[in-house]
C-alpha cells in the first residue's frame, strides 16, 4: 500500500517523530510504500539542523535524514508553518534578509500543495501529533 | 483521479496555539485541489464559529473572519456538534458561517465515511 | 495574604482549571487569561458550580483576552474584567501566585 | 472497513480520549499510545466503562510506550498489546485512520 | 538573606513532552542554591513516581529513576495526592523514592504556606 | 516591589510571551522593577532571530527586545532547554560544530542559576505558562 505520514510535533518536546520514525521503519519492512513525510505544525521543527539532543536521547532528525536517504524518502517541511516557528533554508533566510538558513539539507521546505498531493496519492493517511 | 473526501476534525479553539490557522491553511488548499472537503468543529472548536472576535487585541489574526472566506474556496460543508454549542450556551444561530448541526451518531458516520481524516 | 491562581487554558474540563478549582481557598482570588476566559462564560460557570461547592473566591478576567475572543457579553456575571494594569495589581495584592496551565 | 482511532493523550478525562470515545462505533479499532497507554490502566479503563456504554469494539496498547511508562502489569486484560509491526497492521486492516490528540 | 519556601507544583506525565525534566533540572538547581525547596504531585505527576520505567524503550531519559537523585540535592519534601493516586489504581508503597501522601486539604494549606510556587 | 518573569510558551504558537510583555508593561508602568526575565521551556524559542511574524501579527521578539533596551531588563534564555529546541548564540554554535547561532543578540543564554537567583531576589515571582 501506499502510504502518507504527516508529523505535527518537535522533536525532544513531544514523542510525533520520534513515534512516526518506527512507524516508518514497519511499514517499509512490511513492503509497503512510503514516498513522501509531510512536516507540519511544530513537526517542522524536526528539520531544525541546530538542535543539541540531549544526552542519552536519539538524535530524531538525523534518524529520519538516514531512513530517507535509504528509501528515498522525500521530507516535506511546510514552509508557512517553519517560518513562524524561525526554520528557513538558505534561500529563505536570504529572501528575508537574515543571516543564514538553519534547516538541515536533507529537508525540502515546500508548500501546503505538497501536503494535498501525499492524501490524494496515498492509500493511508495516518497524522502524529504532539 | 476521483476527488476524494477529506474531513477536517476540528477540535480547538482559535488562539490555542495555530492550530486553528494551521487546519484553516490545509483545508483551503485542499478544497484548491479540488477535493471533496468537509469540517467537523466539536469540543473548543466551536468557539471558532463566534462572530465578534477582535484578534488584534492579542496581536493574532481573525480566525472567525478567516472562516468566513471557506464558501469562497467550495468549502460549505461544515458541520458542528451540536451538543458542544449547546454545552457552552452557544445559539446556532447568528455564527460567523453557515454550519450544519449534527448529532454524534451523525457526526461519527461523518468520520467512518471519508477517505482521509485530518485532526486541527 | 490571598493566595492568586492564575488560569490560561479552556473549558472547566481542562486539568489546569480543575486543579486549580480543587485547590483554591476561601479569599482567594482567580484570574482567567488567555484561553482561561472561557471557562468563565456563563454556561460553563455555572456547570462549574453545580457539581461541588466553590469556596467564597473572587473571580476576574483579562478584558483583552475576552474582547479578542468574542465573548463580552456571555460572561457569568460573578466575573469582573480588568485589564493589564488590574492585572499587576492583583499580584501587588497577593502572594503566592500559582499558575494552574 | 473499520475505523481505526489513535489516542496519543492521557487520562480518561483528557479531551482527546474523550472524543475517540464518543465517536467510536461498534467495530471500530482503538490503539492508544505515546501518553494515550495511561487510559489503558486497569482502574482507568473501568472508570470509563462506568459512565457510559461502550460499543463493541477493539482495544489495542503499543508495547514500548507501555514499557518506557512502567505499566506493564496494571493494564485492563481487555487491552491487547502490540508492537510497531501490528501498528502496521491495524492501518492495513482499517480506513480511515483517525487521530485524537 | 533567609531561604526562601519554593514549591513545585508537578502535573504532567513523565514523557509528556519535557516538562517533568525541566521541572526536576529546576528543582534540583534551586536545592543546591540552598533554598526550602518541596515538590507536590498531582494529576498525571504521580506516573513520574513508577518504579519500573524502561525510558530507553523510546529514546528518553528516565524520569522516575532521576527522581531518586532528589534526596541526595537535600530535597525531601516529596508530597503526593493520595486521591491522584487513587483513582489511576496506584499504592503508595513500591514507588521509586519515598513520599509524603497528603489530602486536598493539606495540599492547598502547603501551596499557601510559600513564598514562591513554581509549576511543572 | 521587584518583579521576576518567568516566559514557558514559544511565540505565534503560544500566547505566553506575548502576555507576559503586556504585564512587563503594566508593571513597569506601575512603577514596578524587573531586571531580569527567565525564559524556559518552548520560551527559549522567544529568542530565535530566524523568526519571521505571520502577517498582520506583532514581532514578539522585537517587542521583547525594545522593551528590555529600554529599562535595562536582561533577556536570560535557559541554556539546556535551547540546544534541545535547536536555539544556540554563537558560542555555543562553535563549541558545537554548527554553522552559525540563531539567537537575536539581545537574549542572553545562560544557566538554571539565573532563574534561581531571579526566585531569591522577587516579592513577585509570576510564570506565563504555553
Amino acid at each position: 500500500m501506499k502510504y502518507s505520514l504527516i508529523i505535527y510535533g518537535a522533536p525532544h518536546v513531544s514523542q510525533a517523530p520520534a513515534s512516526a520514525l518506527a512507524f516508518a521503519r514497519a511499514a517499509l519492512e512490511a513492503g509497503h510504500e512510503l514516498r513522501r513525510v509531510f512536516f507540519y505544525a511544530d513537526g517542522t521543527l524536526t528539520a531544525n539542523a541546530l538542535t543539541i539532543p540531549p544526552e542519552d536521547e536519539s538524535d530524531v532528525m538525523q534518524d529520519w535524514a538516514t531512513l530517507a536517504q535509504a528509501h528515498d524518502i522525500e521530507l516535506a517541511v511546510c514552509i508557512a508553518a517553519a517560518l513562524k516557528r524561525g526554520l528557513l533554508n538558505a534561500e529563505e533566510a536570504s529572501r528575508h534578509e537574515k543571516s543564514g538558513g538553519n534547516a538541515h539539507p536533507a529537508f525540502v521546505i515546500t508548500g501546503l500543495g505538497q501536503l494535498v498531493d501525499s492524501l490524494i496519492d496515498a492509500d493511508r493517511v495516518i497524522s502524529f501529533h504532539a | 483521479m476521483p476527488a476524494r473526501h477529506v474531513l477536517f476534525v476540528l477540535r480547538h479553539a482559535p488562539y490555542d496555539g495555530a492550530a486553528a490557522w494551521e487546519a484553516l491553511d490545509a483545508m483551503l488548499v485542499t478544497g484548491v485541489f479540488d477535493q471533496q472537503v468537509s469540517a467537523l468543529f466539536l469540543d473548543d472548536a466551536v468557539w471558532q464559529l463566534l462572530p465578534d472576535q477582535q484578534a488584534d487585541r492579542i496581536g493574532r489574526r481573525n480566525v472567525g473572519k478567516a472562516l468566513t472566506a471557506l464558501p469562497d474556496y467550495g468549502i460549505e460543508q461544515l458541520f458542528v456538534s451540536s451538543s458542544a454549542l449547546a454545552q457552552r450556551g452557544i445559539d446556532a444561530k447568528g455564527l460567523a458561517v453557515p454550519v450544519t448541526l449534527v448529532s454524534e451518531t451523525e457526526a461519527a458516520s461523518l468520520i467512518q465515511r471519508q477517505d482521509v481524516v485530518l485532526s486541527g | 495574604m490571598s493566595t492568586l491562581h492564575l488560569a490560561n487554558h479552556g473549558g472547566p474540563t481542562h486539568p489546569g482549571l480543575r486543579s486549580c478549582l480543587q485547590y483554591v481557598q476561601s479569599g482567594d482570588v482567580i484570574l482567567l487569561y488567555e484561553d482561561g476566559v472561557y471557562a468563565a462564560v456563563m454556561a460553563l460557570w455555572e456547570k462549574l458550580g453545580a457539581g461541588r461547592e466553590l469556596p467564597d473566591i473572587k473571580l476576574y478576567v483579562l478584558d483583552t483576552d475576552v474582547q479578542a475572543r468574542g465573548l463580552d457579553d456571555r460572561l457569568h456575571p460573578d466575573a469582573k474584567q480588568i485589564d493589564y494594569a488590574g492585572f499587576v495589581r492583583l499580584t501587588e495584592a497577593c502572594q503566592p501566585v500559582v499558575s494552574w496551565p
